[in-house]
Protein backbone atom coordinates (compact mmCIF):
# COMPACT_ATOMS: atom_id res chain seq x y z
CA UNK A 1 0.00 0.00 0.00
CA UNK A 2 2.52 2.57 1.14
CA UNK A 3 5.02 1.66 -1.55
CA UNK A 4 2.47 1.94 -4.34
CA UNK A 5 1.24 5.23 -2.90
CA UNK A 6 4.72 6.72 -3.04
CA UNK A 7 5.32 5.26 -6.47
CA UNK A 8 2.19 6.84 -7.94
CA UNK A 9 2.88 10.13 -6.18
CA UNK A 10 6.43 10.17 -7.51
CA UNK A 11 5.27 9.51 -11.06
CA UNK A 12 2.70 12.30 -10.91
CA UNK A 13 5.31 14.60 -9.37
CA UNK A 14 7.73 14.00 -12.23
CA UNK A 15 4.93 14.75 -14.72
CA UNK A 16 4.14 17.93 -12.80
CA UNK A 17 7.75 19.06 -12.99
CA UNK A 18 7.99 18.27 -16.69
CA UNK A 19 4.80 20.19 -17.44
CA UNK A 20 5.39 23.21 -15.25
CA UNK A 21 8.98 23.69 -16.38
CA UNK A 22 10.07 25.68 -13.35
CA UNK A 23 12.30 24.08 -10.75
CA UNK A 24 12.04 26.40 -7.77
CA UNK A 25 11.73 24.92 -4.31
CA UNK A 26 8.20 26.26 -3.80
CA UNK A 27 6.99 24.76 -7.06
CA UNK A 28 8.46 21.38 -6.17
CA UNK A 29 6.73 21.38 -2.78
CA UNK A 30 3.40 22.41 -4.30
CA UNK A 31 3.77 19.69 -6.91
CA UNK A 32 4.43 17.04 -4.27
CA UNK A 33 1.38 18.13 -2.25
CA UNK A 34 -0.87 18.18 -5.31
CA UNK A 35 0.37 14.78 -6.49
CA UNK A 36 -0.22 13.25 -3.07
CA UNK A 37 -3.69 14.81 -2.99
CA UNK A 38 -4.59 13.38 -6.39
CA UNK A 39 -3.45 9.91 -5.36
CA UNK A 40 -5.36 10.25 -2.10
CA UNK A 41 -8.57 11.28 -3.87
CA UNK A 42 -8.31 8.77 -6.68
CA UNK A 43 -6.53 5.55 -5.79
CA UNK A 44 -6.03 4.30 -9.33
CA UNK A 45 -6.86 0.62 -9.75
CA UNK A 46 -3.84 -1.52 -9.19
CA UNK A 47 -3.41 -3.11 -12.61
CA UNK A 48 0.17 -4.24 -12.52
CA UNK A 49 1.97 -3.06 -15.61
CA UNK A 50 4.39 -5.77 -16.70
CA UNK A 51 7.38 -3.45 -16.78
CA UNK A 52 10.81 -4.93 -16.84
CA UNK A 53 14.10 -3.88 -18.40
CA UNK A 54 13.69 -6.43 -21.15
CA UNK A 55 10.27 -5.00 -22.03
CA UNK A 56 11.72 -1.50 -22.21
CA UNK A 57 14.55 -2.56 -24.50
CA UNK A 58 12.17 -4.41 -26.77
CA UNK A 59 9.80 -1.43 -26.79
CA UNK A 60 12.68 0.73 -28.01
CA UNK A 61 12.94 -1.57 -31.03
CA UNK A 62 9.19 -1.84 -31.48
CA UNK A 63 8.25 1.83 -31.41
CA UNK A 64 10.44 2.90 -34.39
CA UNK A 65 9.12 -0.08 -36.33
CA UNK A 66 5.56 0.97 -35.56
CA UNK A 67 6.39 4.51 -36.59
CA UNK A 68 7.74 3.33 -39.92
CA UNK A 69 4.53 1.39 -40.44
CA UNK A 70 2.54 4.51 -39.61
CA UNK A 71 4.29 6.55 -42.26
CA UNK A 72 3.75 3.75 -44.77
CA UNK A 73 0.09 3.57 -43.78
CA UNK A 74 -0.44 7.29 -44.18
CA UNK A 75 1.13 7.25 -47.63
CA UNK A 76 -1.09 4.30 -48.48
CA UNK A 77 -4.13 6.25 -47.32
CA UNK A 78 -3.00 9.29 -49.26
CA UNK A 79 -2.76 7.20 -52.41
CA UNK A 80 -6.24 5.76 -51.85
CA UNK A 81 -7.86 9.07 -51.10
CA UNK A 82 -6.21 11.08 -53.85
CA UNK A 83 -6.98 8.46 -56.49
CA UNK A 84 -9.95 9.77 -58.50
CA UNK A 85 -11.47 6.27 -58.68
CA UNK A 86 -11.38 5.89 -54.87
CA UNK A 87 -10.28 2.21 -55.00
CA UNK A 88 -11.44 1.19 -51.55
CA UNK A 89 -13.18 -2.01 -50.61
CA UNK A 90 -14.10 -1.82 -46.92
CA UNK A 91 -14.60 -5.05 -45.03
CA UNK A 92 -14.88 -6.23 -41.46
CA UNK A 93 -12.59 -9.05 -40.39
CA UNK A 94 -12.31 -10.96 -37.14
CA UNK A 95 -8.85 -11.61 -35.85
CA UNK A 96 -8.24 -14.09 -33.06
CA UNK A 97 -5.08 -13.24 -31.15
CA UNK A 98 -3.10 -16.18 -29.89
CA UNK A 99 -1.44 -14.40 -27.01
CA UNK A 100 -3.50 -14.31 -23.83
CA UNK A 101 -2.13 -11.21 -22.17
CA UNK A 102 -4.54 -8.30 -21.66
CA UNK A 103 -1.79 -5.71 -22.01
CA UNK A 104 -0.64 -7.24 -25.26
CA UNK A 105 -4.19 -7.19 -26.61
CA UNK A 106 -4.68 -3.55 -25.62
CA UNK A 107 -1.40 -2.66 -27.31
CA UNK A 108 -2.37 -4.67 -30.29
CA UNK A 109 -5.74 -2.96 -30.67
CA UNK A 110 -4.03 0.42 -30.59
CA UNK A 111 -1.32 -0.68 -33.00
CA UNK A 112 -3.88 -2.08 -35.41
CA UNK A 113 -5.50 1.34 -35.48
CA UNK A 114 -2.15 2.88 -36.28
CA UNK A 115 -1.09 0.45 -39.01
CA UNK A 116 -2.09 0.51 -42.68
CA UNK A 117 -5.77 0.74 -43.43
CA UNK A 118 -7.12 -1.02 -40.36
CA UNK A 119 -9.10 0.35 -37.44
CA UNK A 120 -10.18 -1.64 -34.40
CA UNK A 121 -13.92 -1.60 -33.89
CA UNK A 122 -14.13 -3.82 -30.86
CA UNK A 123 -11.59 -5.70 -28.75
CA UNK A 124 -11.89 -8.24 -25.99
CA UNK A 125 -9.83 -11.18 -24.75
CA UNK A 126 -11.00 -13.49 -27.50
CA UNK A 127 -11.05 -11.53 -30.71
CA UNK A 128 -10.49 -8.22 -32.39
CA UNK A 129 -13.16 -6.87 -34.70
CA UNK A 130 -11.27 -4.88 -37.30
CA UNK A 131 -12.47 -2.63 -40.09
CA UNK A 132 -10.08 -2.79 -43.04
CA UNK A 133 -10.23 -0.34 -45.90
CA UNK A 134 -9.06 -2.71 -48.63
CA UNK A 135 -8.09 -6.35 -49.11
CA UNK A 136 -4.39 -5.66 -48.97
CA UNK A 137 -4.56 -4.31 -45.41
CA UNK A 138 -6.91 -7.08 -44.30
CA UNK A 139 -4.53 -9.73 -45.59
CA UNK A 140 -1.63 -7.98 -43.94
CA UNK A 141 -3.39 -8.10 -40.59
CA UNK A 142 -4.49 -11.72 -40.91
CA UNK A 143 -0.93 -12.80 -41.65
CA UNK A 144 -0.24 -12.21 -37.94
CA UNK A 145 2.92 -10.25 -38.56
CA UNK A 146 1.90 -7.58 -36.09
CA UNK A 147 1.27 -10.04 -33.31
CA UNK A 148 4.66 -11.64 -33.72
CA UNK A 149 6.14 -8.24 -33.03
CA UNK A 150 3.98 -7.47 -30.02
CA UNK A 151 3.82 -10.80 -28.21
CA UNK A 152 7.47 -10.80 -27.09
CA UNK A 153 6.96 -7.41 -25.43
CA UNK A 154 4.78 -9.00 -22.80
CA UNK A 155 6.18 -12.27 -21.70
CA UNK A 156 4.08 -12.71 -18.57
CA UNK A 157 1.52 -15.42 -19.39
CA UNK A 158 -1.44 -14.77 -17.03
CA UNK A 159 -4.41 -12.81 -18.29
CA UNK A 160 -4.89 -9.73 -16.16
CA UNK A 161 -8.17 -8.03 -16.89
CA UNK A 162 -9.43 -4.89 -15.22
CA UNK A 163 -11.55 -7.02 -12.88
CA UNK A 164 -8.75 -9.23 -11.70
CA UNK A 165 -7.60 -12.66 -12.92
CA UNK A 166 -9.97 -14.58 -15.14
CA UNK A 167 -11.47 -17.72 -13.60
CA UNK B 1 -0.30 38.93 -43.25
CA UNK B 2 -1.39 39.39 -39.65
CA UNK B 3 -4.66 40.81 -40.83
CA UNK B 4 -5.36 37.76 -42.96
CA UNK B 5 -4.82 35.37 -40.06
CA UNK B 6 -7.08 37.49 -37.90
CA UNK B 7 -9.65 37.63 -40.68
CA UNK B 8 -9.65 33.87 -41.25
CA UNK B 9 -10.28 33.24 -37.56
CA UNK B 10 -13.11 35.78 -37.45
CA UNK B 11 -14.65 34.32 -40.61
CA UNK B 12 -14.59 30.84 -39.08
CA UNK B 13 -16.23 32.28 -35.97
CA UNK B 14 -19.04 33.86 -37.97
CA UNK B 15 -19.46 30.73 -40.07
CA UNK B 16 -19.84 28.48 -37.04
CA UNK B 17 -22.15 30.93 -35.29
CA UNK B 18 -24.43 31.04 -38.31
CA UNK B 19 -24.21 27.26 -38.67
CA UNK B 20 -25.19 26.69 -35.05
CA UNK B 21 -28.30 28.78 -35.54
CA UNK B 22 -29.35 27.52 -38.97
CA UNK B 23 -28.72 23.78 -38.60
CA UNK B 24 -31.88 21.76 -38.00
CA UNK B 25 -30.43 18.74 -36.19
CA UNK B 26 -29.99 19.66 -32.54
CA UNK B 27 -27.02 17.38 -31.85
CA UNK B 28 -25.29 18.89 -34.86
CA UNK B 29 -26.09 22.35 -33.55
CA UNK B 30 -24.48 21.52 -30.20
CA UNK B 31 -21.34 20.20 -31.86
CA UNK B 32 -21.09 23.25 -34.14
CA UNK B 33 -21.53 25.42 -31.07
CA UNK B 34 -18.61 23.55 -29.48
CA UNK B 35 -16.41 24.34 -32.43
CA UNK B 36 -17.61 27.96 -32.33
CA UNK B 37 -16.50 28.10 -28.73
CA UNK B 38 -13.16 26.76 -29.74
CA UNK B 39 -12.61 29.37 -32.43
CA UNK B 40 -13.48 32.00 -29.87
CA UNK B 41 -10.75 30.54 -27.66
CA UNK B 42 -8.31 30.64 -30.58
CA UNK B 43 -9.22 34.27 -31.20
CA UNK B 44 -8.62 35.13 -27.56
CA UNK B 45 -5.27 33.40 -27.76
CA UNK B 46 -4.46 35.30 -30.94
CA UNK B 47 -5.29 38.58 -29.17
CA UNK B 48 -2.99 37.59 -26.31
CA UNK B 49 -5.62 36.93 -23.62
CA UNK B 50 -4.39 33.50 -22.68
CA UNK B 51 -6.36 33.21 -19.45
CA UNK B 52 -9.66 33.94 -21.15
CA UNK B 53 -8.76 31.53 -23.94
CA UNK B 54 -8.11 28.79 -21.39
CA UNK B 55 -11.43 29.35 -19.67
CA UNK B 56 -13.28 29.47 -22.99
CA UNK B 57 -11.66 26.25 -24.21
CA UNK B 58 -12.36 24.38 -20.98
CA UNK B 59 -15.84 25.64 -20.19
CA UNK B 60 -17.24 26.52 -23.59
CA UNK B 61 -15.76 23.90 -25.85
CA UNK B 62 -15.38 21.06 -23.37
CA UNK B 63 -17.87 21.26 -20.56
CA UNK B 64 -20.81 23.05 -22.20
CA UNK B 65 -20.80 20.67 -25.16
CA UNK B 66 -21.02 17.64 -22.89
CA UNK B 67 -23.73 19.25 -20.75
CA UNK B 68 -25.82 20.23 -23.77
CA UNK B 69 -25.49 16.74 -25.21
CA UNK B 70 -26.52 15.12 -21.94
CA UNK B 71 -29.55 17.41 -21.85
CA UNK B 72 -30.39 16.40 -25.42
CA UNK B 73 -30.14 12.70 -24.68
CA UNK B 74 -32.70 13.10 -21.93
CA UNK B 75 -35.12 14.83 -24.29
CA UNK B 76 -36.20 14.46 -27.91
CA UNK B 77 -33.15 15.03 -30.10
CA UNK B 78 -35.06 16.54 -33.02
CA UNK B 79 -36.31 20.07 -33.39
CA UNK B 80 -40.06 20.35 -33.73
CA UNK B 81 -41.01 21.78 -37.05
CA UNK B 82 -42.54 25.09 -36.14
CA UNK B 83 -44.23 27.88 -38.00
CA UNK B 84 -42.45 31.21 -37.96
CA UNK B 85 -44.73 33.61 -36.14
CA UNK B 86 -46.21 36.40 -38.22
CA UNK B 87 -45.23 40.02 -37.95
CA UNK B 88 -41.46 39.61 -37.79
CA UNK B 89 -40.62 42.57 -39.98
CA UNK B 90 -39.80 44.94 -37.05
CA UNK B 91 -36.93 42.60 -36.19
CA UNK B 92 -35.61 42.64 -39.75
CA UNK B 93 -35.62 46.43 -39.76
CA UNK B 94 -34.72 47.12 -36.16
CA UNK B 95 -31.76 44.80 -35.68
CA UNK B 96 -29.69 46.12 -38.60
CA UNK B 97 -30.44 49.66 -37.42
CA UNK B 98 -29.23 48.73 -33.94
CA UNK B 99 -26.08 47.22 -35.46
CA UNK B 100 -25.38 50.40 -37.44
CA UNK B 101 -25.91 52.46 -34.32
CA UNK B 102 -23.46 50.29 -32.33
CA UNK B 103 -20.85 50.48 -35.09
CA UNK B 104 -21.29 54.26 -35.15
CA UNK B 105 -20.73 54.46 -31.40
CA UNK B 106 -17.74 52.10 -31.60
CA UNK B 107 -16.02 54.63 -33.84
CA UNK B 108 -15.57 56.90 -30.84
CA UNK B 109 -13.92 54.23 -28.70
CA UNK B 110 -10.12 54.28 -28.49
CA UNK B 111 -8.43 52.13 -31.14
CA UNK B 112 -7.46 48.55 -30.25
CA UNK B 113 -4.10 48.58 -28.47
CA UNK B 114 -3.83 52.38 -28.56
CA UNK B 115 -1.11 53.31 -26.05
CA UNK B 116 -2.73 56.70 -25.40
CA UNK B 117 -6.19 55.44 -24.46
CA UNK B 118 -7.26 56.22 -20.88
CA UNK B 119 -7.12 52.63 -19.73
CA UNK B 120 -3.57 52.27 -21.02
CA UNK B 121 -2.30 55.53 -19.53
CA UNK B 122 -3.78 55.26 -16.05
CA UNK B 123 -5.15 51.90 -15.02
CA UNK B 124 -2.87 49.33 -16.64
CA UNK B 125 0.50 50.84 -15.62
CA UNK B 126 -0.77 51.21 -12.06
CA UNK B 127 -1.71 47.54 -11.81
CA UNK B 128 1.45 46.45 -13.57
CA UNK B 129 3.59 48.43 -11.15
CA UNK B 130 1.86 47.61 -7.89
CA UNK B 131 0.38 44.16 -8.23
CA UNK B 132 3.57 42.18 -7.69
CA UNK B 133 4.81 44.05 -4.59
CA UNK B 134 1.31 44.26 -3.11
CA UNK B 135 0.08 40.71 -3.70
CA UNK B 136 3.18 38.56 -4.45
CA UNK B 137 1.32 36.99 -7.40
CA UNK B 138 3.29 36.77 -10.66
CA UNK B 139 0.20 36.78 -12.90
CA UNK B 140 -1.41 40.21 -13.02
CA UNK B 141 -4.81 38.94 -14.13
CA UNK B 142 -4.91 36.50 -11.24
CA UNK B 143 -3.90 39.20 -8.77
CA UNK B 144 -6.63 41.53 -10.06
CA UNK B 145 -9.25 38.80 -9.92
CA UNK B 146 -8.32 37.22 -6.64
CA UNK B 147 -6.80 40.09 -4.63
CA UNK B 148 -7.98 43.49 -5.82
CA UNK B 149 -11.46 42.20 -6.60
CA UNK B 150 -11.54 39.62 -3.85
CA UNK B 151 -14.92 40.74 -2.49
CA UNK B 152 -16.44 40.41 -5.97
CA UNK B 153 -15.03 36.96 -6.44
CA UNK B 154 -15.63 35.76 -2.89
CA UNK B 155 -18.70 33.76 -3.90
CA UNK B 156 -16.87 32.43 -6.94
CA UNK B 157 -14.05 31.21 -4.73
CA UNK B 158 -16.58 29.58 -2.43
CA UNK B 159 -18.17 27.86 -5.43
CA UNK B 160 -14.81 26.56 -6.63
CA UNK B 161 -14.01 25.31 -3.14
CA UNK B 162 -17.36 23.54 -2.88
CA UNK B 163 -16.83 21.99 -6.28
CA UNK B 164 -13.45 20.72 -5.13
CA UNK B 165 -14.98 19.12 -2.05
CA UNK B 166 -17.75 17.57 -4.13
CA UNK B 167 -15.24 16.16 -6.61
CA UNK B 168 -13.20 14.68 -3.78
CA UNK B 169 -16.32 13.09 -2.30
CA UNK B 170 -17.39 11.63 -5.65
CA UNK B 171 -14.03 10.28 -6.71
CA UNK B 172 -12.74 9.11 -3.36
CA UNK B 173 -13.68 5.45 -3.20
CA UNK B 174 -12.33 3.41 -0.40
CA UNK B 175 -10.42 0.23 -1.07
CA UNK B 176 -13.16 -1.97 0.42
CA UNK B 177 -15.84 -0.68 -1.93
CA UNK B 178 -13.93 -1.59 -5.04
CA UNK B 179 -13.40 -5.12 -3.77
CA UNK B 180 -16.87 -5.97 -2.62
CA UNK B 181 -18.34 -4.69 -5.88
CA UNK C 1 19.58 24.70 -42.15
CA UNK C 2 17.27 24.19 -39.21
CA UNK C 3 14.70 26.44 -40.85
CA UNK C 4 14.78 24.33 -43.96
CA UNK C 5 14.17 21.10 -42.02
CA UNK C 6 11.38 22.82 -40.13
CA UNK C 7 9.76 24.02 -43.35
CA UNK C 8 9.96 20.59 -44.94
CA UNK C 9 8.49 18.94 -41.85
CA UNK C 10 5.67 21.42 -41.56
CA UNK C 11 4.75 21.34 -45.23
CA UNK C 12 4.63 17.54 -45.18
CA UNK C 13 2.50 17.75 -42.04
CA UNK C 14 0.16 20.08 -43.88
CA UNK C 15 0.07 17.62 -46.78
CA UNK C 16 -1.00 14.73 -44.55
CA UNK C 17 -3.60 16.90 -42.85
CA UNK C 18 -4.99 17.91 -46.21
CA UNK C 19 -5.18 14.25 -47.17
CA UNK C 20 -7.12 13.58 -43.97
CA UNK C 21 -9.48 16.44 -44.75
CA UNK C 22 -10.05 15.23 -48.32
CA UNK C 23 -10.62 11.75 -46.92
CA UNK C 24 -13.20 13.19 -44.55
CA UNK C 25 -15.12 14.45 -47.59
CA UNK C 26 -14.63 11.61 -50.04
CA UNK C 27 -14.82 8.43 -47.99
CA UNK C 28 -18.27 6.88 -47.88
CA UNK C 29 -19.08 6.26 -44.22
CA UNK C 30 -18.02 6.85 -40.64
CA UNK C 31 -15.90 3.70 -40.42
CA UNK C 32 -13.82 4.66 -43.43
CA UNK C 33 -13.55 8.25 -42.21
CA UNK C 34 -12.13 7.03 -38.93
CA UNK C 35 -9.10 5.82 -40.91
CA UNK C 36 -8.46 9.38 -42.05
CA UNK C 37 -8.81 10.89 -38.58
CA UNK C 38 -7.13 8.13 -36.64
CA UNK C 39 -4.04 7.74 -38.78
CA UNK C 40 -3.30 10.36 -41.34
CA UNK C 41 -4.30 13.27 -39.16
CA UNK C 42 -2.09 11.99 -36.34
CA UNK C 43 0.93 11.72 -38.60
CA UNK C 44 0.29 15.24 -39.87
CA UNK C 45 0.17 16.46 -36.27
CA UNK C 46 3.42 14.61 -35.62
CA UNK C 47 5.21 16.35 -38.48
CA UNK C 48 3.87 19.81 -37.58
CA UNK C 49 4.62 19.56 -33.87
CA UNK C 50 8.08 18.09 -34.42
CA UNK C 51 8.82 20.98 -36.74
CA UNK C 52 7.70 23.48 -34.12
CA UNK C 53 9.73 21.73 -31.41
CA UNK C 54 12.84 21.83 -33.63
CA UNK C 55 12.26 25.51 -34.27
CA UNK C 56 12.09 26.17 -30.53
CA UNK C 57 15.48 24.57 -30.05
CA UNK C 58 16.38 22.40 -27.08
CA UNK C 59 14.75 23.71 -23.92
CA UNK C 60 12.13 22.81 -21.36
CA UNK C 61 9.49 24.02 -23.83
CA UNK C 62 10.52 21.39 -26.34
CA UNK C 63 9.76 18.75 -23.76
CA UNK C 64 6.27 20.16 -23.27
CA UNK C 65 5.55 20.28 -26.98
CA UNK C 66 6.60 16.64 -27.10
CA UNK C 67 4.21 15.86 -24.24
CA UNK C 68 1.36 17.40 -26.25
CA UNK C 69 2.48 15.26 -29.17
CA UNK C 70 2.45 12.09 -27.08
CA UNK C 71 -0.99 13.00 -25.77
CA UNK C 72 -2.30 13.46 -29.31
CA UNK C 73 -0.81 10.13 -30.28
CA UNK C 74 -2.69 8.33 -27.55
CA UNK C 75 -5.88 10.38 -27.82
CA UNK C 76 -6.56 10.39 -31.55
CA UNK C 77 -6.71 6.60 -32.10
CA UNK C 78 -8.67 6.18 -28.88
CA UNK C 79 -11.32 8.68 -29.94
CA UNK C 80 -11.55 7.20 -33.44
CA UNK C 81 -11.93 3.76 -31.90
CA UNK C 82 -14.53 4.89 -29.35
CA UNK C 83 -16.58 6.65 -31.99
CA UNK C 84 -16.73 3.77 -34.42
CA UNK C 85 -17.35 1.31 -31.61
CA UNK C 86 -20.34 3.41 -30.60
CA UNK C 87 -21.43 3.48 -34.24
CA UNK C 88 -21.08 -0.30 -34.47
CA UNK C 89 -22.97 -0.92 -31.25
CA UNK C 90 -25.76 1.41 -32.30
CA UNK C 91 -26.40 -0.85 -35.26
CA UNK C 92 -24.63 1.01 -38.03
CA UNK C 93 -22.98 -1.33 -40.55
CA UNK C 94 -20.00 -0.41 -42.70
CA UNK C 95 -20.49 0.60 -46.31
CA UNK C 96 -19.52 -2.22 -48.67
CA UNK C 97 -18.56 -2.02 -52.28
CA UNK C 98 -21.14 -4.51 -53.51
CA UNK C 99 -23.46 -6.72 -51.49
CA UNK C 100 -21.84 -10.12 -51.38
CA UNK D 1 9.94 32.52 -40.73
CA UNK D 2 7.07 34.32 -39.03
CA UNK D 3 5.33 34.90 -42.35
CA UNK D 4 5.68 31.17 -43.04
CA UNK D 5 4.03 30.36 -39.71
CA UNK D 6 1.18 32.76 -40.35
CA UNK D 7 0.65 31.23 -43.78
CA UNK D 8 0.56 27.83 -42.11
CA UNK D 9 -2.02 29.16 -39.66
CA UNK D 10 -4.26 30.35 -42.48
CA UNK D 11 -3.88 27.03 -44.31
CA UNK D 12 -4.91 25.12 -41.17
CA UNK D 13 -7.87 27.44 -40.72
CA UNK D 14 -8.93 26.60 -44.28
CA UNK D 15 -8.62 22.89 -43.50
CA UNK D 16 -10.91 23.39 -40.52
CA UNK D 17 -13.62 24.60 -42.92
CA UNK D 18 -13.54 21.17 -44.57
CA UNK D 19 -14.09 19.45 -41.23
CA UNK D 20 -16.79 21.97 -40.44
CA UNK D 21 -18.61 20.87 -43.56
CA UNK D 22 -18.55 17.33 -42.17
CA UNK D 23 -19.83 18.49 -38.78
CA UNK D 24 -22.70 20.44 -40.31
CA UNK D 25 -23.54 18.01 -43.11
CA UNK D 26 -22.63 14.64 -41.57
CA UNK D 27 -25.38 12.11 -42.13
CA UNK D 28 -24.97 10.46 -38.73
CA UNK D 29 -24.06 11.86 -35.37
CA UNK D 30 -20.85 9.82 -35.37
CA UNK D 31 -19.61 11.69 -38.43
CA UNK D 32 -20.16 14.90 -36.55
CA UNK D 33 -18.26 13.69 -33.49
CA UNK D 34 -15.41 12.55 -35.70
CA UNK D 35 -15.38 15.91 -37.46
CA UNK D 36 -15.30 17.72 -34.13
CA UNK D 37 -12.35 15.57 -33.12
CA UNK D 38 -10.55 16.56 -36.30
CA UNK D 39 -11.25 20.22 -35.65
CA UNK D 40 -9.94 20.01 -32.12
CA UNK D 41 -6.73 18.27 -33.15
CA UNK D 42 -6.16 21.07 -35.69
CA UNK D 43 -6.93 23.60 -33.02
CA UNK D 44 -4.43 22.11 -30.58
CA UNK D 45 -1.75 22.54 -33.23
CA UNK D 46 -2.98 26.05 -34.01
CA UNK D 47 -2.55 26.99 -30.35
CA UNK D 48 1.07 25.81 -30.32
CA UNK D 49 1.60 27.62 -33.61
CA UNK D 50 0.22 30.90 -32.22
CA UNK D 51 2.47 30.41 -29.20
CA UNK D 52 5.48 30.03 -31.48
CA UNK D 53 4.55 33.18 -33.38
CA UNK D 54 4.32 35.12 -30.12
CA UNK D 55 7.41 33.39 -28.67
CA UNK D 56 5.44 32.46 -25.56
CA UNK D 57 5.09 28.74 -26.22
CA UNK D 58 5.01 27.75 -22.55
CA UNK D 59 1.68 29.46 -21.88
CA UNK D 60 0.00 28.22 -25.03
CA UNK D 61 1.23 24.66 -24.59
CA UNK D 62 -0.58 24.57 -21.27
CA UNK D 63 -3.86 25.49 -22.93
CA UNK D 64 -3.40 22.93 -25.64
CA UNK D 65 -2.58 20.20 -23.11
CA UNK D 66 -5.68 21.06 -21.13
CA UNK D 67 -7.79 21.15 -24.22
CA UNK D 68 -6.45 17.83 -25.49
CA UNK D 69 -7.33 16.15 -22.20
CA UNK D 70 -10.79 17.73 -22.13
CA UNK D 71 -11.36 16.72 -25.71
CA UNK D 72 -10.57 13.12 -24.78
CA UNK D 73 -12.96 13.16 -21.83
CA UNK D 74 -15.70 14.89 -23.80
CA UNK D 75 -15.48 12.61 -26.82
CA UNK D 76 -15.41 9.49 -24.67
CA UNK D 77 -18.45 10.71 -22.76
CA UNK D 78 -20.30 11.42 -25.99
CA UNK D 79 -19.38 8.02 -27.42
CA UNK D 80 -20.47 6.25 -24.22
CA UNK D 81 -23.81 8.01 -24.17
CA UNK D 82 -24.45 7.40 -27.85
CA UNK D 83 -23.71 3.74 -27.24
CA UNK D 84 -26.21 3.51 -24.40
CA UNK D 85 -28.85 5.56 -26.15
CA UNK D 86 -28.89 3.84 -29.51
CA UNK D 87 -27.69 0.40 -28.47
CA UNK D 88 -30.33 -0.28 -25.83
Amino acid sequence: MAASFFGKTGTLWVIWLALSGSYTFANMVVGAVVAAGVVWINPMPAVAAPLSWRTLVRALVYIPWLFGRMVASSIHMARLVLDPRLPINPQVVRYTPTCRNAWAIVFMANSVTLTPGTVTIHADEHELLVHAIDEESADDLMSGRLEQKIAPLFSSPPIVTANGPRP
Amino acid sequence: MNVYANLSLVLLLILTAAGAILIKDLIGAVLVLGSYSFFLALLWAWLGAVDVAFTEAVVGAGLATVLFLLALFLTVPLEQKGQLPRGQWPAFVGLPLLGILLLYIAEDLPKFGDPLSPSNTHLAPDYLMHSLPATKTPNVVTSVLMDFRSLDTLIETAVIFTAGIATACLLRTSRHDSHTR
Amino acid sequence: MVEMVVSVLMVSGLFFMSVAAIGMIRLPDVFARAHAVGLTDTLGAFCLLTGLALYEGWSAHTLRILIVLLLLYVINPVIAHATIRAAHRSGLRPWMKEPS
Amino acid sequence: MNAFFIGMLIALALLIVVYLYRVIQGPTVFDRVLGLNGISSKAIILLVLIGTIYERVEMFVDISTGYALLNLVGSLAIAKYLEQKRGA
